[in-house]
């Protein structure tokens, strides 16, 4: 490997970084100016998203009985969705049809009502 | 009998070059380094026992020829361009833009940062690589492991591994390197400049960027289509919330296969007559000069922008936008901390650090166009 | 492009049609006797398939503190198992859009609306 | 400099002509349509992202040759006939035959929706295309995207992106098309009649089924086995408990990977010069009619067979023999509970619709056969 | 009318021969027994419905030339060595090798068993097969169907179908085999001695194990260089936490669309020809051979090394070594159970299981690099 | 095809028999001695591993009504994170070695850091 500024010149190398440097400038510019027209255009109305906090609290939470329960049937509904994934484990977990008795039933059913997406 | 010497003349020991054995110690390196360091563990352990595999001496009728090569195979998906776009795509269906479409001028501190792979492009050069081994070897300043594949594939296939190994490596030393150059750059003052809390940004808006986003980058540079497509292809999928479920297997099962059989084939094609040369050395020393000249250029560009601005930008965020995605982000939160306990500014930092990945596969795109055969 | 009968003569599209209808008629007569000898061969006699319904009321469910536990003991064991990275991937169960437990319903829903691949 | 300017005349604006243009505002409509109106998203947003993609004018030292480019790489799946039979495969495991296997008469339901199939064939021909190319728009009327886009890519590659376009926009105008013509073709009476409940289908039935029902329909129609292979397959790993992670998989990650390829290759490789045509204008035509055709066939086959069957049909399930899963059978539940609230005919209306699966699988084995080259 | 002719004549019915009906009912059987006896169905169920697939009679227009063909694409990853050494890749980010690290010694009974392969490979000889044949017919007796179907695609692709169906077949029937064999040999005494319990195994083992396995069994053998390349990046995957979402997808997507692509395209390209020969009689003859061989060599080499050790080891667990895993190790828990209830085998077993893997895995790169051409 | 003795002197199949058992033992011995040496280079402070039972018992849990609100809101916290879609991308919940729900927050720590593939 030879050193030398002449590798530069006959490189052009100059010339593309100019030209690199200005196309990626006026790329990005040219986004930024598109964003902004963007949330211009865009109806200003924003329906604030819920934002949920990423470890939530027990004690702030303090969920009702009735949520617990909602709970209780989410966990179900999971259960009997995941439960494919349950059975896609290993061999022997497959030939074991351990888990929770309730969701025992959910396990095929969930899965011959899986939506026809045919 | 003559069975038996035949066979032991084809085992391993025979044959065995001290390239062999530094290539593999550089191959358990770069595991440990993922492992202990978590040093970009997704991509640097699968290259590091690819690199083991790959440099087992084999005898000619085992090694056979490359077509059938299970190896050389599973290379085609990157010699090809396949892997890096659709890896692209997945995290394009990962990439959270709302942070950049919330304050806009931030990316241009993202351009800014793109410095660095010219610089080193030219400094490349100097020290005497072809002008598209150089382009190449600049990209590594992209921070950005799939476009650095991808353009490398395209420009320098024989310097490939070793500038992906760069990429990926000084990827996870941003947190070693960046902060001096940061601290070297900013007064305290500006470090403890707070920025106003961003917009919220509308559902509509993050539907209609990807689409905008990439209609401008590929008319402005056209190089850069296949990994824009990707990327805000990707992006709309996830946004998109009807395809939900394909932006959900894009980011899992999808970029997690391409990405095994990436880092595995791309480590195994990395031998000794590529990676033991001045070049790599060459190459490395190059990617450490390009990480330290885009941080100094977000850096210095933003002070820069500051003298036009009424509502100050904090200088340490133009450090992101070497892309890195999240680290440099992070490290421009944890040095700011440092300045300002109470100054979170890894939101802001988003914003430059994701338009660092626009802006890499933009500056790829024109080093293909002018400097691919 | 030019219009005419000729091309239909020409392209034998009333054989085609003829053969077409004529074929797939056949095949799915045959179809549909073969199904009915099914049903007869196999054992008449069928063990009722308990029916999991598809929404879980909350009220319905009514849950007693004992069931609330084993909901409990069952989350600590998916969890335990998911942190055992065992989990296998279940798209459909992400592919819900909604932020709040009380869709978990929804999900069901969304599974079946998921729109097509066909 | 020069180099500059050589770069100016390789943007997308240089070369940038209205045909691209409508082409882009093309994808535009169909993400939109896709997002807004939830028309198959699944497909029309990959395939309306695909189209902008395809139809960014590139210079030609860019675009290169066909070989070695990701957009022509990723369409191979499509061109070779791999990505959509391995799609229906993921399809059957989908699929459940219960209702169809609980009430087998209205399988030929199915079969007479697919009149649809050939009418349009002879309209395609009476305006002018090929015998080939008039099998493959005919097949639009089988309202089934990867049957649709199999034969496509046997017959008439030139046209495949058309016919995919207007095979998915019907099936997503299912809602909007059938309707009249349902209530046109019935009596308010018919439209009343109940329907008796199914029986159960014991497991034994559904794991035989596949088995069976691949072997009838390939003897009768060879031209029909990849698909049905595929399908039935499918189907099979779902009913055998004991494959169930491959079923799994069938249809969650694997069909989302093929989605994506599939829907993004096959809208990047529509260019204006296929697309922009007298051509297309006749497929969407004839796709329109085909729809129409095949829901009023198969009404009138319902009411047909209600002259001989003492347990009368609702004539309104014979619409959903289009398939258009599960499309149809929605739209046939919702009609008939216009005339009866309480009259819920999805779950009869389901058994029509997968036979229409099947029937135009069957077609388009009939079709790949006689006008196959 | 002509074309209905055409049509009937290019049925199925026609040119269906007698092998062809043998065929699928010999895929019915393996689909039955998939489900029914639970005889690896991930892998006997979609060979069974490739066969009969694969055998229904196509007329040549249809057929067509192999190119294009849908399922000879798809059976190009098994044709190039594709599939099998990824599908390892999966096994290995399953595998626990951690009983096997806490007793070393056991390792050597994986070791013993292999002897069933040579002894088979020998016979085969014997009645006829050429030395390549014989290899690949030998490789049964590694009871582990990635290995077979790798190291067959190499020596003898003629042979893959009755192989890889030998090998499930055989693989599953092990509980069935092994019991005489292992009662046989040892004496009530023996399959009472109860063993002590293993050490645990810390993390850092478990991590540094797979590269210095890979590197010592590449460098014995370099032939097994592909397939413990795979087997132990895998594992590797899985025990450096770091990678764990890779080793989960590896070890669930994409090892379940490999096994439906690998075992559909086997079943699908394994044709009466092939198959219904003397040849095959003759490998089935081998196969059951092979497992009995290697299950009394594992036994009788524990009973030796009990001669040299005063720790005894339960000669049963010596019969674990043909790998199968894990049916053989559960024979070998349940054959223990039975001399000594409360005597628990299992853990101890999959010691020599595993081992067996990597047994066999040596053995197939020492015959890929004796026998290959 | 033609049996015979000679076929196996002809194929040489004692001598590959001899070297394929050879290699296989020596390799296989090999190992077994690395393995031996591993166990005695490495730290030998075990640190016991928590084993959590695959379908924990609900009568052995007895998780307060705290536990169980806990419970409630890690069910919540992971709904919503799946309903975003966000958390897919996140290796952390499959990575996450502890079995117990109290690290559910442990859980967002992890997800910071979590690699990227970009
Ligand atoms: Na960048
Ligand atoms: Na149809
Ligand atoms: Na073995």
């Amino acid at each position: 490997m030879n050193f030398g500024f002449h590798n530069i010149i006959d490189g052009n190398g100059f010339g593309v970084m100019l030209t690199g440097m200005l196309i990626v400038f006026v790329g990005l510019v040219f986004l930024s100016c598109i964003i902004m027209l963007l949330s211009s255009l865009v109806d200003k109305k924003k329906r604030p998203r819920r934002r949920l906090s990423q470890n939530p609290d027990p004690v702030e939470l303090k969920p009702s009985t009735a949520e617990i329960i909602a709970v209780a049937s989410l966990v179900i509904h999971m259960e009997s969705e995941r439960s494919l994934g349950e059975l896609a484990q290993t061999p022997i977990q497959r030939q074991s049809r351990h888990g929770s008795i309730w969701t025992s039933v959910g396990k095929m059913h969930s899965l011959s009502e899986g939506g026809s997406h045919a | 009998m003559e069975l038996l010497i035949k066979f032991l003349l084809s085992t391993g020991f025979v044959g065995m070059s001290w390239q062999n054995l530094v290539m593999i110690l550089f191959g358990v390196l770069f595991i440990y380094l993922a492992i202990k360091k978590n040093f970009e563990p997704l991509l640097l352990l699968p290259i590091g026992f690819g690199l083991i595999v790959g440099n087992i001496p084999l005898p000619a009728e085992i090694a056979g020829s490359e077509e059938g090569n299970f190896f050389y195979n599973i290379y085609q998906g990157v010699s090809q361009g396949i892997y890096p776009p659709l890896i692209f795509l997945g995290v394009g269906a990962m990439t959270d833009f709302s942070s950049m479409l919330s304050n806009p001028k931030l990316v241009l501190l993202g351009a800014a940062a793109q410095f660095g792979i010219f610089l080193t492009l030219i400094g490349a050069l100097f020290i005497g690589f072809t002008p598209a081994q150089a382009g190449a070897i600049g990209i590594i300043g992209g921070a950005d492991g799939p476009t650095a594949i991808f353009l490398a594939s395209k420009l320098a296939p024989e310097l490939l591994g070793s500038i992906a190994i760069a990429a990926y490596s000084y990827m996870s030393l941003v947190p070693v390197i960046q902060p001096p150059i940061m601290r070297l750059l900013t007064t305290k003052e500006e470090r403890r400049i707070r920025m106003q809390v961003s917009r919220q940004v509308s559902k509509k808006e993050k539907i209609i960027f990807p689409i905008v986003a990439f209609l401008v980058c590929t008319m402005i540079a056209p190089g850069s289509m296949v990994l824009m497509g990707c990327l805000f292809f990707g992006n709309l999928l996830k946004e998109a919330v009807v395809t939900e479920r394909l932006a959900n297997t894009a980011r899992n099962a999808m970029i997690d296969i391409l990405t095994i059989l990436l880092g595995f084939s791309v480590g195994a094609h990395t031998l000794a007559e590529n990676f033991l040369t001045w070049q790599s050395i060459g190459i490395f020393v190059m990617g450490a000069a390009a990480f330290a000249c885009a941080t100094a250029a977000g850096v210095l560009f933003a002070k820069f922008m500051n003298l036009f601005l009424k509502q100050k930008i904090n200088p340490l965020v133009g450090a992101a936008g070497v892309s890195a995605v999240p680290n440099a982000a992070r490290v421009c939160n944890k040095v700011g901390l440092e300045a300002d306990p109470g100054n979170y500014l890894l939101m802001h930092a988003m914003a430059p650090n994701v338009a660092g990945v626009v802006g890499s596969a933009i500056a790829a795109g024109v080093l293909l166009t002018i400097l691919g055969s």
